[in-house]
C-alpha cells in the first residue's frame, strides 16, 4: 500500500465536497468525510503492521529546482516509526472526531464545507508528519495552518447572520468579526513562525547543501559545519516550531482560535495540529543533538510557556478557553521534554495529550451542544445529573491530565518531570508547579461544569445522542489506558513506547535510581491529587466561580494588549506613513498631468509677444556667441 | 573676352518646372480659377519630381558649380516637393475658409519652392542667400497673406527678425569670404584646411554668424521665437507649409554649408551643441505648457528642431543619413497633423486641446490618424519617427555627444507627456457637443492625412525602403561638391 | 509558427475592426484561443529556435525570434491570460470590440518581447505594447486616468529611452556587426563603460519591473483603469522588466550586473517589503492588489539580481505564473465590482451569499501570498533560498514581506468577503457561465503547477543555467 | 587713410543719428548720410562701380521709398510712454558693446592675404566691365536667381496691398447650403 | 591705404549700432531702416575683402545683395502699409496679442 494513499483519500474527499456539495444531501457529506479519513486509518494501520527496521522512503515527482544534494527536490514520503505514530494519531483521533461531528454539526447550514475543510486538514497533517523533506513538511505546514484558519473563522459572519431580526443580526456581525479576526490572527501568528522555518531551511541548505531529511541524517555527521551555523539553524526551527505550537511568545493566537467549532478545537487546536511543532523538533533530533544550547532554549520556551499557560487558564471562564490554555501549558510541557533530548517522552505525552484533550473538548462540546451555545462556566455547574455518560467520560479526561495514576497522564507527565529532574531542578521545579496548577484548574473546570447545582438557562439539557457518545467512549478509554503503552521499568514496565519509537530517534536514557524514581513519581502524584483537592476545597465555599489571580489571569497576563501596543499600532502607522509617502513621490509629474508647473511659465514669460524682445534674445545670442569666440581668441585658447 | 560658362538643362530642370507653375499661377491668375491653377501645380510638382528622379547618382553640375544636382540634393529636394504637395493639397479644402484661396497663394507657395530647391541644389553661398531669400520674401507674403490682424501680426514679426537674421547671415557670409577668399563650398572647404591662425578666427566668426543665421531659419532657441506666434497667426495650411517645407529647405542649406562648405573648420559644433540642449529644453517645455493645440505643434517643430541638429553633430555620413530619413519622416508625420487641424478646426487659431476630448467617436478615421503621427513624433514604434530618434541618437553618440544624447531623451520624455495629453483625450468619451468643424472630411485633405499616416507607418516597419537610399556615406562625403 | 503566434491576434485585432458588432466576441475569442493553441503546439515541438532576418541592414537591425526556455513559458502564460482576458471581456463589457482588439494588439506586443532575441527589435515590441495599454485606460478609464496616463508613459519612456541610448551604445562600443543578441554577446563591452550602459537598460527594466523608487505609476495605472480588470491583467503581463534583465541584462553586462549586485539586491528586497508594508493601508482592492503584484516584483528582481541559479529560476518561475493568479484576481476584483458596485475593501459579508467567488477569491489569494500547493510558493521560496546564499540579511528582509503578505491579503479579504452583509445590501449573486472557467482556468493552473512543476522547470531550469553558465556567476 | 577716418567718421556720426534722432525723418537722413559715406567708402576700396550704384540705388531709390513711407503713416512723430519690453535699452547697450568689441578683436587679427597693393590692383577699380563680365559668366545664376526674387518682390508687395477676394471652393454643409469661411476672419473691406 | 582690419573694425562698428537701433526703435519703419544699417555694414565688410583677396567676385556679391535689400524693402514696406491700413499704427509693441 504506497504511502501517498493516506493524504491522498482525504484530499479526494475535501475535493469531492467542495466541488460538488450538492452531490451530498443530508449527512452523507459527514459520512463520506469520516469514510475517508477512515480510509486513511486503515492505510496507517496496515502500514504499521507492516512496518520494518528500516524506515520506508518513497519518492513521487520531482518538484523543488536544485534543492537536494545536486538535484531537483522530489515529493516524496517517508515512513519511520515517528510519522508512522503521527499518522496513527492524525487519522485516528481524526476519525472519531468526525464521527463525532456528523452529529454535533448536523444542524449546521454549511455542513458539507465543514467536513471538507476537515478533510482537508487531515490531508494535509499527513503530508507533513509524512513529508520526506522540510520544503514538503512545509507545505503540510501551511496546509494545516490555511485549514485551521478557514475552520477558526467557520462562521465568519456569526451563526445566523442570514437573520431578520436587528438584533440577532447584530449580535451575529459581532460574532463575525471576533471569529475572522481570530482566524486572521491565527495565521498571521503562523506566517512569523513559518519565517523562521523558512530560514532555518535556507540556513541548512547553506550549511548542507539539501533540504531531503534523509539525506540531511546523512551528512550531518559527517559534514564539518560551524557549530554556531547549527545552533542558528535550530534556534529558526525553533521559531517555526513556537508559532505552530502557540508556545511563547507567539502565543495568543491559539485561545482565540476558540472561536471554531468545538471538534475543531478538538481536533486541530489539542490533539494534532499544535503538536506540529513538537513532532518538527522530534523530526530534527539529529541536528538538535548537535545544538546543546538551542535544545536548552526549546526547554526553557517550553516551560514558560506551561507556566504561562497554567497561570492563564487558572481564572478562565469560557470552558473552551480554559482546556485552550491548558492545550498551552502542555504542549509546554512536550517542548520542555524534546527540549531536553526527552524526545520518547514528549511525543509519549503528545499521544496521550490527544487522548485526553481531545476527549475533555468533545466532552465540553456536548455540554456546549446541550446548552445551546452555551459557554461560560458559571452558566453550567451539575450536568452530571443531565448528562452521566458525558460526566464520566470527562471525568476520565481530568483525573488523565491532572496525572493521577493509572491514567494515561501520569506516566506521560513523569517522564518528563523526570528528565527535568535530571537536567535542571530549576526546569523541574517548574514544572512540578505547573502539575500542581493543572490539577488545580482542571479540578476548577470539573467542579464549575458537573459538580453543584445547576446554573444554566436551559430547561432540560438533554445527554449526547449515539454519535457523539462512541467517540467520547473510546477517547475516554484511550485516555484511560493509553498510559500503558509505556510503563517505567521500576513500575516493573518494559519501556514498550521508548523502545519502538527509539528505532527512530535514539534514546537518551537517563540515569536515575529507582528510589528518586519513587520520589519524583510521588511528588507528581502529590501536586495532582493536592491540585484537585484545592480546587475540591474551593468549590465547597463556592469561590470557585472566579480563581486565583483575577483580572490578570482572565486578561492571559495582558500579553494580547503589550502585543497590539508593541507591534500592531506601530505597523499600522507605518503603513500609513508610507502610504502618504508614496502617494504623493510623484506629485511633479502629476502637475505636469494637470498642466501646472512652474518652469512653463518662465518661457511663456519669455515669449511675451513683443516682437522687439524677440530680437532682444535673437541678437543677444548672436552676440554672446560671437562675444564668446572673441574672448577665446584673446584667450587664445584652442578650439 | 567674356565667355558664358556651360549651362546644362538637366540640373537646373527640376528648379525651372516648379518656377514655370510660379509664373503661370501668376499669369494665368487673371483667366483660371484658382483650384485648377492649384492642381497644375500639383502636376507640375509631379514633373519636378520625376526629372530630379533622373538626376540620381548623375552627380551633374551647372553654372560651373553654383549648382549641383547631387544625391543629396535630390534626396532633400525630393522631400520638398512631397511637403509643397500636401500643402498645395490641403490648401485646397482649407484655403477658402482661411480666405486665401486666390491664384497670388499658389504664385507665392511655387515661388517659395523654387527658392527651397536653389538652396537644395545650391553650390556656392549666393545661390544659397539667393534661394534662402526668395523662400523667405515669399513666406513672409503666405503669413501675412490672410485678411486678419493674427496673420499681419504674425507676418510683420516674420519679416522684421527674417531681416535681421539675413543681416546676420550675411555679415556671416562676407566673414567666411574674407578668411577663405572664396564663396562656393569646394574653394571655402578646400582653404578652410590649411588656413593661417589669424584668419581661421575670422573664418570660426563667420561660421557663428551663419550658425546664428541659419539658427534663425531653423528655429534653434533663441533664435527660435518668431516660430510659435508665427506658426500659430498664420493660416494653418501656411503653418503647415512652414513647419515643413521651409524647415526642411533650412536644414538642407545647414547641411550644404556646415556639413560641406565649414565641414572641418573648427569652433561652430561645440556652440551648436550648446544651442541644441537650450533648443531641447525650451521647446519641450514650453509645448507641456500650451492649450492650443496648433500652438503645441509649433512648439514641437522647435523641439524637433533640436534633434534634427543633433544629426549635424555626427559624422556626415551618418549624420546627414539621419537628417535625410528624419527630415521625410518629420515632413509626412507634421504635414498631416497640421492637415488634420486644417480640416478640423472651427476658428483660424487652431483648436484647443480640450476640444479634442472625444474626437475619436465623431471623426474616427482622422482621430486614429492623429494619434498615429503624434506617437511617431513622439517617437514611438513602430512608426517611423522612433527611427528618427533612434539615427539622430545614434549619429550624436557616435561624435561623442553622450550628455547631448542623454538630455535628448529625457527631453522626449517630456515630449511624450505633451503629445500623449491630445492622442488621449480624443478617445476619452464626453457629453459636451463638438467643438471642431463639422464638415471638415474631404478627399485631398483625407488623402493627405492618408499619404503621411500610411508613410509613416510603414517607414517605421520598414525604414529601409527610405533609409537604403539615404544610408550611403558617399552621398554625404561631397556635400560641399567635387 | 512562431511568427504566425505573435502576429496572429496582431491580425485579429485589424480584422476585429472590420467584423460586424454581433460577431466580434467570437472572433476575438478564436483569434486568442488559436494562439494559444499555436502557443501550445511549440511547447510540444519543443520550443521554437531561433529565427533570424536582416531587418534594417543599413543599422544592422535583425528580425530575430525564438521561443524557448524561459520565454516560451512566459509566452504560453501570455497566452493564455489575454484568451482569458478576452473570454472576460467579452462577457463583461458591453459592446467590447474596441477593448478586445486593443487586447489582441498588446498580446502580440507582449509575445513579441518574449520572442525577441534583438535588441532593438526588443525594444519596438516594448513600445509596441505599450499604446494599447495607454489607449484602454484612456477609453475605459475612470474619471482621473489623464494623470495615470501621464505617469505610466512618462515612466515607461524615461527608461526606456535610457535604454535606447544603451542599445545603441552596446552596439557602438561593443563594435557588434548587428544588434542580434548572439552577435553582440560575441562581441562584450568591458570596463566602466559597461556598468553606465546597464545603468541606462536597467533604468527601463526597473521601471516595468517595477522597483521602488520607479514605481509610482504601477498603482495609479490600475486603480483607473476599467472595473473590469481586463486591462489590468494585460497590464500585469506588461511587467516584463525581470524577463528583460535576465534575456538581455545578465548575459550583455555580466560584470556590471555583478558588481551593483549588493544594491540591486538591496533595492529589490526594500520594495518587497515596502509595497507588502503600504498594500496593507490600502482600502481599494485595485490599489492593493497594484502593491502586492509590487511587491512580487520585489520578489522577482531579488532573484535575478542574486544571479543564484536557483534564485533566478525560481524568479522566472514566480514571474511567469504570478501573472496567472494575480491577473485572475483581478478579474476576480472585476465580478466583484460588477455584483456590489465598488472595490472598497471594506464591503462585508459577500461570501455569504456567493461562495465560489469567496472561495475562489480566497485561493488565488493564498497563492498571491504563496501558501505551499500553489504555484506562488515554489518561485518565492526558492528566490528566498536562493537569495539567502547570497545576501542573508536581504532575504530575511525580503522574507519579512510575507508576514506583511499574510496581513494585507486576508485583512482585505475579510473584510470584503467574510463578516456580516449589511443590513438592506444588495444581494449578491454568484459565479455564472464563463465565470467559472475564467477563475477556475487560471486557478487550476496555479495548483497544478504548483504541486508538479517539472514541466515548467523543464523550460526554465536549462535556460536559467544557460545564461548563468555564459556568466560564470555563483 | 585721410579718406578712410574722414568717411568712417561720417558714416559713424551718420549711423548713431539713425539710431538715436527722435524724428524718424531725421534717421532717415541719417542713414542716407551712412550710405552716401559708405559709398565713398567703397570708391576708396577701388569699387567704383559699387560706389556709384550704392549711390544710386541705395542712397537714391530706397531712401527715396522709405521717406516716401514715412511721409504716407505719418510715422515721424516719435513713441511715447513707457517701454514694454524691460531692460531693452540696457541689454541693447550690452549687446553692442559685446558685438562691437568682439568684431573689433576678430578684426584686428586678420591678416592680409596678399598685399593691398596687389589686391587693388587685381580689382581694375572695380569698373562696371569687370564687374559686369563676372556677373555674367561665374555669377550667371545668382543673377538670374536674383530676377525671381524681384518678381517674388513685386507680386507679394501687390498682393499684400491689394487683397484680391477669396474664391469659393464649393464645399456645401448636409442641406447644400454654401459653407462660410471661418467665423473670426472679419468680412473684406471695400478696397482702394 | 588704410588695412583692411580698419574696414572691418568699422563696419563691425557699424552692424552694432545697428543692431541697437533694432533693439531700441518701436516703429516698424524704423527698424527696418537699423536693420538697412546692418546689410551695409556686411557690404562694406564684403568690399575690403574684396580688396584684400583682389577678387571681383565679392564686389559682384554686394552688387547682389544691394538687390537682396531693394526686394527685401519692397516687401516690408507693404507689409508695414497692409498693417497701418487696418490699425493707423506703426508701433509694433502694439502687435503683441501672440505670445505665451
Amino acid at each position: 500500500m504506497p504511502l501517498y494513499l493516506l493524504p491522498l483519500f482525504p484530499l479526494i474527499g475535501f475535493a469531492l465536497l467542495i466541488l460538488f456539495p450538492r452531490l451530498f444531501p443530508g449527512r452523507s457529506a459527514g459520512w463520506l468525510g469520516s469514510f475517508t479519513v477512515l480510509a486513511s486509518f486503515v492505510v496507517a494501520v496496515l502500514r504499521y503492521l507492516g512496518q520494518t527496521e528500516t524506515p520506508a522512503h518513497e519518492v513521487l515527482w520531482t518538484w523543488l529546482p536544485n534543492m537536494a544534494l545536486n538535484a531537483n527536490l522530489a515529493v516524496g514520503f517517508y515512513l519511520d516509526q515517528l510519522s508512522a505514530l503521527m499518522a496513527l494519531i492524525i487519522t485516528g483521533v481524526g476519525f472519531l472526531i468526525h464521527v463525532y461531528s456528523i452529529s454535533y454539526m448536523g444542524h449546521d447550514p454549511k455542513f458539507v464545507r465543514f467536513f471538507a475543510f476537515m478533510n482537508f486538514f487531515v490531508g494535509m497533517m499527513l503530508i507533513l508528519v509524512l513529508a520526506d523533506s522540510y520544503p514538503l513538511m512545509f507545505v503540510g505546514w501551511e496546509g494545516v495552518g490555511t485549514a485551521s484558519y478557514l475552520l477558526i473563522g467557520f462562521w465568519f459572519s456569526g451563526r445566523n447572520s442570514e437573520a431578520p431580526d436587528r438584533k440577532l443580526r447584530e449580535a451575529s456581525d459581532r460574532e463575525g468579526v471576533a471569529n475572522s479576526n481570530a482566524a486572521r490572527k491565527a495565521f498571521i501568528m503562523n506566517r512569523i513562525g513559518d519565517l523562521g522555518f523558512m530560514l532555518g531551511m535556507f540556513l541548512l541548505y547553506k550549511l548542507y547543501g539539501t533540504l531531503s531529511i534523509p539525506e540531511l541524517a546523512g551528512r550531518v555527521a559527517g559534514a564539518q559545519v560551524a557549530q554556531a551555523g547549527i545552533e542558528l539553524a535550530c534556534l529558526f526551527l525553533l521559531v517555526g516550531a513556537v508559532g505552530k505550537s502557540g508556545q511563547l511568545p507567539l502565543t495568543t493566537w491559539l485561545p482565540d482560535a476558540m472561536a471554531g467549532p468545538t471538534p475543531v478545537s478538538a481536533l486541530i487546536h489539542a490533539a494534532t495540529m499544535v503538536t506540529a511543532g513538537v513532532y518538527l523538533i522530534a523530526r530534527s533530533h539529529f541536528l538538535y543533538d548537535l545544538a546543546p544550547n538551542a535544545s536548552m532554549w526549546v526547554a526553557w520556551v517550553g516551560a514558560l510557556t506551561a507556566l504561562y499557560g497554567a497561570l492563564s487558564a487558572l481564572n478562565q471562564h469560557d470552558i473552551k478557553k480554559i482546556l485552550a490554555y491548558s492545550t498551552v501549558s502542555q504542549l509546554g510541557y512536550m517542548f520542555l521534554a524534546v527540549g531536553l533530548h526527552a524526545y520518547s517522552a514528549g511525543v509519549f505525552h503528545l499521544l496521550t495529550h490527544a487522548f485526553f484533550k481531545a476527549l475533555l473538548f468533545l466532552s465540553a462540546g456536548a455540554v456546549i451542544h446541550a446548552l445551546h451555545e452555551e459557554q461560560d462556566v458559571r452558566a453550567m455547574g451539575g450536568m452530571r445529573k443531565f448528562m452521566p455518560f458525558t460526566h464520566l467520560a470527562a471525568l476520565m479526561g481530568v483525573l488523565a491530565i491532572a496525572g493521577i495514576p493509572i491514567w494515561s497522564g501520569f506516566f506521560s507527565k513523569d517522564a518528563i518531570l523526570a528528565a527535568a529532574f535530571t537536567a535542571d531542578p530549576i526546569l523541574y521545579v517548574v514544572g512540578l508547579g505547573v502539575a500542581l496548577l493543572t490539577a488545580f484548574y482542571m479540578g476548577r473546570w470539573y467542579f464549575l461544569v458537573w459538580r453543584g447545582e445547576y446554573r444554566g438557562h436551559v430547561a432540560h439539557p438533554h445527554e449526547a445522542d449515539g454519535l457523539m457518545q462512541v467517540p467520547l467512549g473510546i477517547l475516554a478509554a484511550l485516555a484511560t489506558l493509553g498510559g500503558f503503552l509505556n510503563v517505567p521499568s521500576f513500575l516493573g514496565g518494559n519501556h514498550a513506547f521508548d523502545t519502538y519509537l527509539g528505532r527512530a530517534i535514539p534514546l537518551h536514557p537517563h540515569e536515575i535510581s529507582a528510589s528518586t524514581e519513587w520520589l519524583l513519581t510521588v511528588l507528581a502524584v502529590v501536586a495532582g491529587v493536592g491540585g484537585l483537592l484545592w480546587a475540591w476545597a474551593e468549590h465547597r465555599r463556592r469561590r470557585l466561580a472566579d480563581g486565583p489571580l483575577g483580572q490578570v489571569s482572565s486578561n492571559a497576563l495582558y500579553l494580547d494588549r503589550v502585543y497590539g501596543s508593541l507591534f500592531g499600532i506601530p505597523s499600522r502607522a507605518i503603513a500609513e506613513g508610507l502610504d502618504v509617502v508614496d502617494r504623493s513621490v510623484d506629485g511633479t509629474l502629476g502637475g505636469i498631468a494637470r498642466n501646472s508647473v512652474a518652469p512653463g511659465g518662465l518661457f511663456t514669460r519669455w515669449q511675451s509677444g513683443f516682437v522687439r524682445a524677440y530680437a532682444v534674445s535673437m541678437l543677444l545670442g548672436t552676440a554672446l556667441i560671437i562675444g564668446y569666440w572673441a574672448l577665446k581668441t584673446i584667450g587664445g585658447g584652442g578650439w | 573676352m567674356l565667355t558664358v560658362p556651360e549651362v546644362h538643362l538637366a540640373p537646373m530642370l527640376p528648379i525651372l518646372i516648379v518656377l514655370a507653375g510660379a509664373l503661370a499661377s501668376t499669369v494665368l491668375g487673371f483667366f483660371l480659377p484658382r483650384r485648377a491653377l492649384t492642381v497644375i501645380n500639383l502636376v507640375l510638382l509631379a514633373l519636378s519630381g520625376v526629372s530630379m528622379g533622373t538626376l540620381w547618382n548623375s552627380g551633374a553640375a551647372a553654372f560651373g558649380g553654383a549648382l549641383q544636382a547631387d544625391n543629396a540634393a535630390v534626396l532633400l529636394g525630393l522631400t520638398i516637393l512631397l511637403g509643397s504637395a500636401m500643402t498645395l493639397l490641403v490648401s485646397l479644402d482649407t484655403a477658402f475658409r482661411a480666405r486665401v484661396s486666390f491664384p497670388e497663394f499658389d504664385a507665392m507657395l511655387m515661388y517659395a519652392v523654387t527658392g527651397t530647391l536653389l538652396i537644395a541644389f545650391s553650390g556656392d553661398l549666393i545661390t544659397l542667400l539667393i534661394g534662402l531669400e526668395i523662400m523667405s520674401l515669399s513666406s513672409y507674403v503666405l503669413a501675412t497673406l490672410q485678411d486678419s490682424r493674427p496673420a499681419e501680426e504674425a507676418g510683420l514679426k516674420y519679416f522684421l527678425l527674417g531681416a535681421v537674421g539675413s543681416a546676420i547671415l550675411i555679415y556671416g557670409i562676407a566673414l567666411v569670404y574674407g578668411a577663405t577668399g572664396s564663396l562656393n563650398y569646394v574653394g571655402i572647404a578646400e582653404r578652410a584646411a590649411g588656413l593661417s591662425p589669424q584668419n581661421l578666427t575670422i573664418l570660426v566668426g563667420g561660421a557663428l554668424l551663419l550658425l546664428a543665421g541659419f539658427g534663425f531659419k531653423v528655429a534653434l532657441a533663441p533664435f527660435h521665437q518668431w516660430t510659435p506666434d508665427v506658426y500659430s497667426g498664420a493660416p494653418t495650411s501656411v503653418s503647415l507649409f512652414l513647419s515643413t517645407v521651409v524647415k526642411v529647405a533650412a536644414f538642407a542649406g545647414m547641411l550644404r554649408v556646415f556639413g560641406g562648405a565649414l565641414q572641418n573648420a573648427p569652433g561652430w559644433a561645440p556652440v551648436l551643441q550648446i544651442l541644441i540642449a537650450v533648443t531641447l529644453i525650451v521647446g519641450n517645455a514650453a509645448s507641456l505648457f500650451q492649450t492650443n493645440f496648433k500652438r503645441m505643434l509649433a512648439y514641437s517643430a522647435v523641439a524637433h528642431t533640436g534633434f534634427l541638429a543633433l544629426a549635424l553633430l555626427g559624422t556626415p555620413g551618418l549624420g546627414g543619413a539621419a537628417m535625410a530619413y528624419y527630415l521625410l519622416v518629420y515632413t509626412l508625420m507634421t504635414a498631416a497633423a497640421f492637415a488634420i487641424v486644417a480640416a478640423l478646426q472651427r476658428s483660424e487659431k487652431g483648436m484647443e486641446i480640450s476640444d479634442l476630448r472625444g474626437l475619436y467617436f465623431r471623426h474616427p478615421g482622422y482621430a486614429v490618424a492623429l494619434a498615429v503621427c503624434l506617437a511617431s513624433l513622439a517617437g514611438l514604434p513602430p512608426f517611423a519617427g522612433f527611427f528618427g530618434k533612434y539615427l539622430v541618437f545614434q549619429a550624436a553618440l557616435q561624435g561623442g555627444y553622450v550628455w547631448l544624447s542623454v538630455l535628448a531623451a529625457l527631453a522626449s520624455v517630456a515630449a511624450l507627456v505633451y503629445y500623449l495629453r491630445p492622442a488621449m483625450l480624443m478617445f476619452m468619451p464626453d457629453r459636451t457637443p463638438a467643438r471642431e468643424y463639422a464638415y471638415g472630411e474631404r478627399p485631398a485633405t483625407t488623402f493627405t492625412v492618408a499619404l503621411g499616416v500610411i508613410g509613416v507607418t510603414v517607414l517605421g516597419i520598414l525604414p529601409n525602403l527610405w533609409y537604403g537610399w539615404v544610408a550611403n556615406p558617399a552621398i554625404w562625403g561631397t556635400l560641399a561638391g567635387r | 509558427m512562431i511568427h504566425l503566434m505573435i502576429f496572429l491576434p496582431l491580425l485579429g485585432s485589424l480584422l476585429l475592426l472590420a467584423t460586424p458588432k454581433r460577431w466580434r466576441e467570437e472572433v476575438a475569442g478564436f483569434f486568442a484561443a488559436l494562439t494559444l493553441g499555436l502557443g501550445l503546439l511549440i511547447w510540444r515541438g519543443g520550443g521554437a529556435e531561433l529565427f533570424s532576418v536582416n531587418w534594417v541592414p543599413a543599422l544592422g537591425i535583425t528580425y530575430s525570434v525564438a521561443l524557448t526556455g524561459v520565454s516560451l513559458a512566459l509566452a504560453l502564460v501570455t497566452a493564455l491570460m489575454s484568451f482569458i482576458a478576452v473570454l472576460y471581456a467579452a462577457r463583461r463589457v458591453s459592446n467590447p470590440g474596441t477593448m478586445l482588439s486593443l487586447v489582441l494588439a498588446m498580446e502580440t506586443g507582449l509575445l513579441g518581447i518574449f520572442a525577441a532575441r534583438d535588441l532593438v527589435l526588443f525594444y519596438v515590441f516594448f513600445e509596441d505594447a505599450l499604446l494599447p495599454a495607454l489607449l484602454m485606460l484612456a477609453i475605459y478609464g475612470k474619471p482621473n486616468r489623464m494623470r495615470a496616463l501621464v505617469k505610466f508613459a512618462a515612466y515607461t519612456l524615461f527608461g526606456s529611452l535610457l535604454m535606447l541610448l544603451s542599445i545603441i551604445g552596446v552596439r557602438y562600443y561593443g563594435g557588434s556587426p548587428t544588434f542580434a543578441l548572439v552577435d553582440l554577446v560575441q562581441h562584450p563591452v568591458r570596463g566602466v563603460t559597461q556598468t553606465w550602459l546597464y545603468l541606462g537598460f536597467l533604468a527601463a527594466m526597473a521601471v516595468k519591473l517595477p522597483l521602488w523608487p520607479l514605481h509610482a505609476w504601477l498603482p495609479d495605472f490600475h486603480e483607473q483603469n476599467h472595473d473590469s480588470g481586463v486591462p489590468d491583467v494585460m497590464g500585469t503581463l506588461y511587467k516584463v522588466g525581470g524577463y528583460g534583465l535576465f534575456q538581455f541584462g545578465l548575459p550583455l553586462f555580466p560584470d556590471a550586473s555583478l558588481e551593483l549586485r549588493p544594491v540591486l539586491m538591496s533595492l529589490a528586497a526594500f520594495t518587497a517589503l515596502y509595497a507588502a508594508w503600504i498594500a496593507f493601508q490600502q482600502t481599494d482592492w485595485k490599489r492593493l492588489i497594484a502593491y502586492a503584484g509590487l511587491s512580487h516584483m520585489g520578489f522577482v528582481a531579488l532573484g535575478v539580481f542574486s544571479l543564484n541559479e536557483t534564485a533566478t529560476i525560481g524568479a522566472m518561475y514566480l514571474l511567469a505564473f504570478q501573472n496567472v493568479y494575480t491577473g485572475a484576481l483581478f478579474l476576480a476584483v472585476g465580478m466583484l465590482q460588477e455584483r456590489v458596485g465598488s472595490v472598497h475593501t471594506r464591503v462585508g459579508g459577500v461570501m455569504t451569499q456567493a461562495g465560489a467567488l469567496g472561495g475562489m477569491t480566497l485561493t488565488l489569494w493564498l497563492a498571491s501570498i504563496a501558501v505551499p500547493g500553489l504555484a506562488g510558493f515554489i518561485g518565492e521560496f526558492s528566490v528566498l533560498l536562493g537569495a539567502y546564499q547570497v545576501q542573508p540579511w536581504l532575504a530575511f528582509v525580503a522574507g519579512l514581506s510575507s508576514i506583511a503578505a499574510a496581513a494585507y491579503a486576508l485583512t482585505a479579504f475579510q473584510t470584503t468577503f467574510w463578516q456580516g452583509r449589511p443590513l438592506g445590501a444588495v444581494r449578491v449573486w454568484d459565479l455564472q457561465h464563463t465565470e467559472w472557467l475564467v477563475l477556475g482556468l487560471p486557478l487550476a493552473v496555479a495548483l497544478f503547477f504548483g504541486v508538479y512543476s517539472a514541466p515548467a522547470l523543464n523550460l526554465i531550469q536549462p535556460a536559467v543555467r544557460g545564461v548563468l553558465a555564459g556568466l560564470g556567476g555563483s | 587713410m585721410i579718406a578712410f577716418i574722414v568717411l568712417g567718421a561720417l558714416a559713424l556720426v551718420g549711423a548713431v543719428i539713425t539710431v538715436a534722432a527722435r524724428n524718424a525723418v531725421h534717421a532717415a537722413l541719417g542713414l542716407v548720410g551712412t550710405l552716401l559715406s559708405v559709398a565713398g567708402l567703397f570708391a576708396s576700396l577701388s569699387a567704383a562701380f559699387l560706389a556709384a550704384t550704392q549711390v544710386i540705388v541705395y542712397a537714391g531709390a530706397i531712401m527715396v521709398l522709405f521717406l516716401f513711407v514715412i511721409m504716407l503713416l505719418n510715422a515721424n512723430q516719435p513713441i511715447s510712454g513707457r517701454d514694454p519690453v524691460p531692460f531693452v535699452r540696457e541689454l541693447a547697450g550690452i549687446g553692442g558693446v559685446l558685438l562691437a568689441g568682439a568684431f573689433a578683436v576678430l578684426a584686428f587679427t586678420y591678416r592680409d592675404p596678399r598685399p593691398l597693393a596687389e589686391g587693388a590692383a587685381a580689382l581694375q577699380g572695380g569698373n562696371a566691365a569687370p564687374v559686369g563680365e563676372v556677373l555674367l559668366t561665374r555669377f550667371l545664376l545668382p543673377f538670374e536667381a536674383v530676377s525671381i526674387l524681384l518678381l517674388v518682390a513685386i507680386v507679394g508687395a501687390i498682393a499684400l496691398v491689394q487683397r484680391p477676394a477669396a474664391q469659393p471652393d464649393g464645399l456645401t454643409d448636409a442641406e447644400g447650403a454654401a459653407l462660410p469661411t471661418s467665423p473670426d476672419l472679419q468680412p473684406e473691406r471695400g478696397r482702394a | 591705404m588704410a588695412p583692411t582690419a580698419y574696414y572691418i573694425a568699422l563696419s563691425g562698428l557699424l552692424f552694432a549700432i545697428g543692431m541697437i537701433g533694432v533693439l531700441t526703435r518701436r516703429t516698424a519703419i524704423m527698424i527696418f531702416l537699423s536693420v538697412e544699417l546692418m546689410l551695409n555694414a556686411a557690404n562694406l565688410a564684403l568690399v575690403a575683402f574684396a580688396r584684400a583677396w583682389g577678387d571681383l567676385t565679392a564686389q559682384t556679391a554686394v552688387f547682389i545683395v544691394m538687390t537682396l535689400a531693394a526686394a527685401e524693402v519692397a516687401i516690408g514696406l507693404a507689409i508695414i502699409v497692409a498693417i497701418f491700413r487696418k490699425r493707423e499704427t506703426t508701433n509694433v509693441d502694439d502687435l503683441a496679442t501672440l505670445k505665451g
